[in-house]
């Protein structure tokens, strides 16, 4: 593909390349960019990347290893959209998402990001792990396989796979249940949602996914549907209608707040801790919700919220977005985003980190060893907060 | 009488080591079948080598050919076809090398022989040859017959046949390469030796190798934590060097260096035995790797069954802490 | 692998260093109409001490280096016109001190404007700044080394005017400090040591400006804004004169421009003030609308905007990117700013309007008054499209005339790319100009320090 | 220049995936949970073809011996920069290495080829034998375990992995054949929008009929007598617990090692 047939070609050079794109919204730091925050060399912030891509499709530089590099290092997390002044703002990540999607047809990709949709192609997860153990995790639960239930659990390929996501699976899994809620998971029948195979540019790859998903969903009479992963609450919420599978699609954090309104889930049980929640990105500003998970936790007596610096639309990424949270192009350094944010979490004085999103968890998991701060700040996902106040402690 | 004929391959450094196996397996191949052991050896001063193989053998063919620094395919298989055509020895060895490779399938055509390649294990019973080969990356033994015919050609795995020092006093025949006309359709152009990396992982007294899982170049970051914490030195698998994530010099194995440090400390490294050949003489090996059937866990002492992203941070961060 | 490469990474270490085309290509353009001169490597310290020694190396092997802090000064200063290091200095962000009780802030040059306001609203809300119309990544450093000015110019005058002390690294590696720092821990003054004021507007040509002292201002808790709109350019100076006669205003600024047409060919004087309370806002307030404005609105030569609160909100709010950069649809703006006597700005306005409509380009004018109308930084604008060759060349043509006008009309030019340094040396007296070089030639012998700019041939 | 390419599905039993078992036969094992892949070595193959053809023009043909599935690895051929994809429909299982090598030579002589490539071996059997029999059969020169590889004039210039890291470089007249060693170049993915756009590439299949080829007159030599699961033999001691304290345990048996000196 050369410049002119690139779909943004008339906006791609609009890019003044003024920085806003860098900042959370009170410019109290020039990090807010997460692969800028890595590296901090002008090409690989938004400005610098959309040049870049420019220069790249016009022929003005070739294609290295380092240009997809810097193309990948891009996690998808929408700050820069988020703070863009000019007014095609919505379109960065798209803008390089094609970028993205034009080295993947000319399969010129870094190797990681090549295994990791080889990985998906084969094994229908990033990680290559045999399909027929996409269940495992149910083991030794009351988690029962979809059968017409009133929800349809998806977890998605980190819970499923994730040594330490696979645990806050069972928990959510445990609370719904705990709950009465009617719900139940497809087991081996799971396939990828294919959120980070759209954000990498793997567009046809995606639609596959998405149509097997939707008719597999279809076929079981699926209506409602509560995920663990926010990446997988994008896919279904804002892509899937594309191809014609609406769904009522809930982040098991809208879940919990109606059922704690409704008294369906108790959590009274309480628990004594400073908390500051950090924002995934797929939750917060791709789809706009910063309160639910925030009311769940302000509904649990003795848990005292503190807020980071940067909060909401101003979160700084933990770097998980856009498949990094295994191609990782963003780590091997303490600039690495989830290492800031975890030194940034720190400073509010919480005891733990309260997470909504398996990616998020494992990027922060391993950030706050590499600090070497586990034992003094804990990573819980709020499913793992809100077990342990109804769960523990038992009538 | 069935007759056993070991084709010995010679390096500029010498006789290979693979050869020694073969002889080593051919004498007790031959002692069982009290039959006889005859090796071939084809190149430039091969008197030098022909003592030492008469170790093993009950007669050592050498060939001199001063055009042939050390062993190549064609020369080799102009010269032994006939060789084995007029001797009809029941049995062929030839080590499973680049050399082996190379010579072994094309001289099996030519003299219509069954052949297996690659073998880890080798017996003849009443003049029928079965092997033993690993299959399905290591998970698997497969048992094959050769067809009973006038001779079998067998490839043996590099490392799999341990030599044992023969107490033979064979005969040599030195006899002159028998060919003299030019191969013209393919002209050998030389040799050139590995690029030699800034750190000699061979001199290393610890080795922290990473392997297919470390998934990406930036990852490596935390095997060169670990191997600073060891006061070691950072090697790789071939993977790792095809992917170009570190240069050849660090490649450990086969077609990389053989290594004999006091720990090798082998993450996210499966374990083909391309790789284990050239880490036997570790003193302590450990794996860490998610799989636990990977076949590493077959040569190391200790193991951890997981997430090498997990785990490396954490054991970098112990070990620091054990430093105090 | 290359030498210097290698020193480099030594010093900053490997991720901070690059000579790979990707960075090369990005820190080869500036935002604006200089056509891009690749560097040989991009570099991004952090420390003083690793300034010094990429400078020390950079002597050894006669290689340039051009700094650069937000890369925002459109005029190219920052392109390394003859190759070697582009210096990137945002690493070096961290904001080391403020005193609340002397209103001074002592930060590392690579601390930005947006940084720099935001730490001080969050905890010294009685500070602040004069902070330059610029995007919040512009650094205090770039912008004092160019002689900017802020938002409280009007009262206090240039940004470099403002500084309480410096530490520079010497393009020969040495550090020195200057003001009260150089014999105290106490960065608030500049004076009265012998003054060697030899790195402000130097545009990074005698050295890497690498800490600073910047003096702090009340800040008051609201913020207010009148906007007063003439159709006769020529009444603009007397009113400005008028109003800062009153002291009561912060920034003051005058402005016309195409877009929207239907104001095209208006004057919009605005004046921004801040008070402590609603009552000294009113007083401040009325004092313009019933005194020294009245007549004008009387005579009906002009009059206030009723501006609602929205209105009021966005012109108190912090600079926006100038939304001139996407006139053209093409993401590109260049203007030139020339420091101007406040009663030329008619013939400013005219001769800009030609000189736009000309290039075809919409004009946008803009004068900012410095000093109780000692001065005001009179800015040029013009929209061009970046992927669009003859759109820059158009710009590039009105840009130059610009700095021809600026000149004729008996101005000089604020941070002038090399077209408007030629245009200026030229008329500068002999002597001023003979010293100028000695100075160059005596710190920056080996001429590495972002050579191109300020050369005296 | 036209290219022939040998290429082989395999099942994928690398490290992630821990399930393979024996089947009943004993003499096979089960398909059940395995992916079937292109053989890692043949994918190097491919690219180093279509990358040649890239630069010198020509036509790349990829060839095989199997079952209908295959065609799964064809089309990914193709989609990799074939021209065209040729199956013999046998099932290559029930053949030993000299069997399937007289199917390709009698396939392979019927087309136009300057250049014949095989991966240097199998992933799931890893004999590698094919090459240098075909080329043995075809009467051409070969070389096998190639990691670099130029052409010019009629020639091949080309470099031999040898043991610890040596190369050993020749010349080869064309046509020749070559093994292909992984690493010599970087295979592209495979995007599944090129898989789809190589649906309407040429996808042949042929009958050993047609090779004037049957069956019967292709006795295999080496034949499979058993599988069994390779025996744990030796295992290392493993460390269980959580990451932490597994780390924690081995640190300590560093330090009683001695491996890890305290200061």
């Amino acid at each position: 593909m050369v410049l002119a047939d690139y779909k943004y070609k008339d906006i791609i050079h609009r890019c003044f390349r003024c920085g806003y794109c860098k900042f959370p919204t009170d410019w109290m730091d020039v990090n807010n960019c997460p692969a800028y925050a890595r590296f901090r060399m002008e090409s690989y912030s938004c400005g610098g990347r959309l040049w870049l891509i420019r220069a790249w499709l016009d022929g003005k530089i070739d294609w290295t290893d380092h240009l997809a590099q810097i193309v990948f290092s891009c996690v998808a997390c929408k700050n820069c959209a988020e703070k863009c002044p000019l007014n095609f703002s919505d379109n960065i990540v798209d803008m390089i998402t094609a970028a993205k999607s034009e080295m993947v047809e000319r399969g010129s990709i870094p190797s990681a990001v090549k295994n990791f949709l080889e990985n998906i192609q084969r094994q229908g997860n990033p990680y290559g792990d045999a399909r027929i153990k996409r269940g495992e995790w149910v083991e030794g639960t009351g988690i029962k396989q979809y059968e017409g239930q009133e929800f349809l659990y998806y977890v998605g390929c980190v819970g499923s796979y994730d040594t330490r996501a696979k645990e806050t699976a069972k928990t959510l899994g445990e609370v719904l249940l705990k709950a009465g809620v009617s719900f139940g998971v497809l087991g081996n029948e799971e396939n990828c949602d294919g959120n980070e195979v759209n954000k990498l540019g793997e567009e046809s790859l995606f639609q596959m996914l998405a149509e097997e998903n939707i008719q597999k969903f279809k076929d079981l009479g699926v209506r409602k549907i509560v995920t663990l992963s926010p990446h997988s609450y994008n896919a279904i919420k804002n892509d899937y209608p594309k191809f014609d599978g609406s769904f009522e699609v809930f982040h098991y954090t809208q879940l919990f707040q109606d059922l704690i309104k409704g008294g369906r889930l108790n959590v009274s049980g309480g628990l004594n801790a400073r908390v500051t929640y950090h924002d995934p990105c797929f939750l917060g500003r791709w789809n706009k919700e910063y309160d639910a998970p925030r009311e769940v936790l302000n509904a649990i007596p003795g848990i005292e919220l503190a807020e980071m610096e940067r909060n909401r639309e101003a979160t700084l990424c933990c770097g998980g977005g856009g498949g990094n949270f295994y191609t990782d192009f963003l780590g091997g350094s303490e600039t690495n985003p989830a290492r800031i944010r975890i030194r940034e979490a720190y400073a509010t004085g919480a005891s733990a980190v309260a997470v909504a999103c398996p990616n998020c968890m494992t990027m922060l998991e391993d950030a706050v060893k590499a600090e070497g701060l586990e034992e003094k700040l804990k990573i819980r996902d709020i499913s793992e907060i809100v077990g342990e106040a109804c769960l523990v402690k038992r009538d | 009488m069935a007759e056993i004929l070991v084709v010995a391959e010679h390096r500029k450094q010498g006789l290979a080591d693979i050869s020694l196996e073969m002889l080593t397996k051919g004498r007790q191949l031959a002692d069982r079948a009290s039959g006889e052991l005859l090796a071939v050896l084809i190149g430039k001063d091969v008197s030098r080598y022909a003592p030492q193989l008469a170790q093993w053998a009950d007669k050592v063919l050498a060939v001199k050919n001063d055009k042939l620094e050390q062993s190549l395919a064609e020369p080799y298989q102009k010269t032994l076809s006939p060789i084995i055509k007029e001797r009809k020895p029941k049995l062929v060895l030839i080590g499973h090398s680049s050399f082996g490779m190379d010579l072994a399938p094309a001289l099996a055509v030519e003299l219509g022989a069954p052949l297996a390649t690659d073998c880890t294990n080798i017996a003849m019973k009443n003049g029928v040859v079965t092997v033993t080969r690993s299959i399905y990356n290591g998970k698997v033994n497969a048992v094959y017959s050769l067809a009973p015919s006038e001779t079998v050609i067998v490839t043996g795995r590099p490392g799999e046949f341990p030599v044992e020092e023969g107490q033979q006093r064979g005969s040599v025949e030195e006899i002159d390469y028998p060919l003299e006309e030019e191969i013209d359709y393919k002209r050998l152009e030389g040799y050139i030796e590995p690029e030699v990396s800034e750190v000699d992982i061979t001199q290393a007294e610890v080795l922290v190798s990473v392997g297919r899982g470390i998934k990406d170049k930036g990852n490596i970051e935390i095997a060169e934590e670990l191997a600073r914490a060891l006061g070691g030195v950072v090697a790789c698998s071939r993977p790792v060097v095809d992917y170009g994530w570190l240069p050849s010099g660090y490649q450990v194995g086969l077609s990389g260096k053989t290594v004999k440090p006091k720990l090798y400390l082998a993450i996210g490294i499966s374990g083909a035995f391309q790789h284990m050949v050239g880490i036997r003489g570790s003193k302590m090996i450990i794996a860490i790797n998610k799989d636990v059937k990977a076949p590493i866990f077959t040569v190391a002492d200790y193991g951890i069954v997981d997430d090498i992203f997990k785990v490396v941070p954490i054991l970098t961060q112990k070990i620091n802490e054990l430093k105090g | 692998m290359d030498s210097i490469y290698k020193s480099l990474a030594e010093i900053v270490g490997e991720g901070y260093v690059s000579n790979q085309p990707e960075e090369l290509f990005i820190y080869s353009y500036d935002l604006g109409t200089t056509e891009p001169h690749r560097p040989d490597y991009a570099v991004a310290p952090r420390t003083t001490e690793e300034v010094q020694e990429i400078v020390k190396l950079a002597n050894k092997e006669k290689i340039p280096i051009a700094p650069l802090g937000g890369g925002l000064s459109l005029a190219g200063l920052a392109v390394p016109l003859r190759g070697g290091i582009a210096l990137d200095l945002k690493r070096m962000d961290s904001i080391i001190e403020v005193n609340e009780r002397a209103r001074y802030v002592v930060v590392e040059c690579g601390v930005s404007q947006g940084q720099l306001s935001s730490y001080l609203e969050k905890h010294h809300p009685n500070l602040r700044h004069s902070e330059p119309g610029a995007p919040p990544q512009a650094t205090i450093a770039g912008n004092i080394a160019i002689h900017g000015q802020g938002d409280l110019a009007q009262p206090y005058g240039f940004n470099s005017d403002m500084v309480n002390g410096l530490e520079v690294v010497l393009p020969t590696g040495e550090v020195c400090k200057f003001g009260s720092c150089s014999i105290s821990p106490n960065w608030f003054t500049l004076h009265p040591l012998p003054d060697l004021g030899l790195f402000l507007g130097w545009s990074g040509t005698t050295g890497i400006i690498t800490k600073l002292s910047l003096k702090l201002y009340p800040s008051k808790k609201i913020k207010g804004v009148e906007q007063f709109v003439v159709e006769d350019e020529e009444l603009v100076p007397e009113i400005v004169y008028k109003i800062t006669h009153t002291e009561m205003a912060d920034d003051i600024v005058a402005f016309s421009q195409a877009i929207p047409p239907m104001t095209s060919g208006l004057h919009h004087i605005n004046i921004l003030m801040t008070a402590d309370s609603e009552k000294e806002l009113e007083f401040k307030t009325g004092l313009f609308w019933d005194d020294i404005l009245r007549e004008y609105i009387r005579n009906g030569d002009g009059g206030f905007l009723n501006l609602s609160s929205a209105m009021k909100a966005g012109l108190t709010r912090r600079p926006q990117v100038s939304k001139a950069s996407d006139w053209k649809k093409g993401g590109g703006f260049e203007y030139v700013g020339a420091i101007m006597p406040v009663e030329t700005y008619p013939e400013c306005y005219r001769r800009g309007v030609e000189i736009s409509l000309r290039h075809d380009i919409p004009y946008t004018v803009l004068g900012r008054i410095i000093g109780r109308s000692h001065a005001m930084m009179f800015s040029w604008t013009y929209a061009f499209n970046r992927a669009d060759p003859e759109s820059i060349r158009q710009a590039r043509e009105a840009l130059h005339e610009s700095d021809d006008l600026a000149l004729e009309l008996g101005g000089t030019i604020w941070k002038p790319g090399i077209y408007g340094q030629k245009l200026v040396m030229e008329r500068m007296d002999p002597n001023t100009l003979k010293l100028m070089k000695k100075v160059k030639e005596l710190l920056d012998p080996n001429g590495i320090m972002n050579p191109g700019n300020w050369e005296v041939s | 220049m036209d290219i022939v390419v040998a290429i082989k599905q395999v099942l994928d039993t690398s490290e992630a995936v821990d399930v393979v078992e024996i089947d009943a036969s004993g003499k096979d094992i089960k398909k059940g949970a395995l992916i079937s892949r292109i053989n890692d070595w043949d994918e190097y193959a491919l690219e180093e073809a279509v990358q040649l053809k890239q630069k010198l023009g020509g036509t790349v043909t990829a060839v095989t011996v199997g079952p209908g599935e295959w065609d799964d690895t064809l089309r990914r051929a193709l989609a990799m920069g074939a021209d065209r994809a040729i199956r013999i429909d046998e099932d290559a299982a029930a053949m030993d290495s000299c069997v399937v090598a007289r199917v390709l030579t009698a396939l392979i002589s019927r087309l136009s080829y300057d250049l014949i490539m095989f991966g240097a071996q199998s992933e799931d059997l890893g004999s590698g034998q094919l090459g240098p029999m075909v080329a043995e059969m075809l009467g051409i020169p070969h070389a096998t375990l190639v990691v670099s590889l130029q052409v010019q004039e009629g020639e091949a210039r080309v470099s031999r992995e040898l043991e610890g890291g040596v190369l050993e470089l020749y010349t080869l007249k064309l046509p020749a054949l070559l093994t292909i060693q992984t690493g010599i170049n970087r295979p592209r993915y495979v995007s599944f929008a090129s898989i789809k756009k190589a649906r309407d590439k040429e996808l042949k299949v042929m009958s050993l009929g047609e090779l004037g080829l049957s069956r019967e007159a292709l006795t295999p030599m080496v034949k499979l007598e058993k599988l069994e699961l390779t025996p744990a033999g030796k295992r290392a001691e493993l460390i269980s617990g959580s990451a932490e304290e597994a780390a924690a345990n081995l640190a300590t048996i560093l330090k009683n090692s001695g491996v890890i000196l305290s200061g």
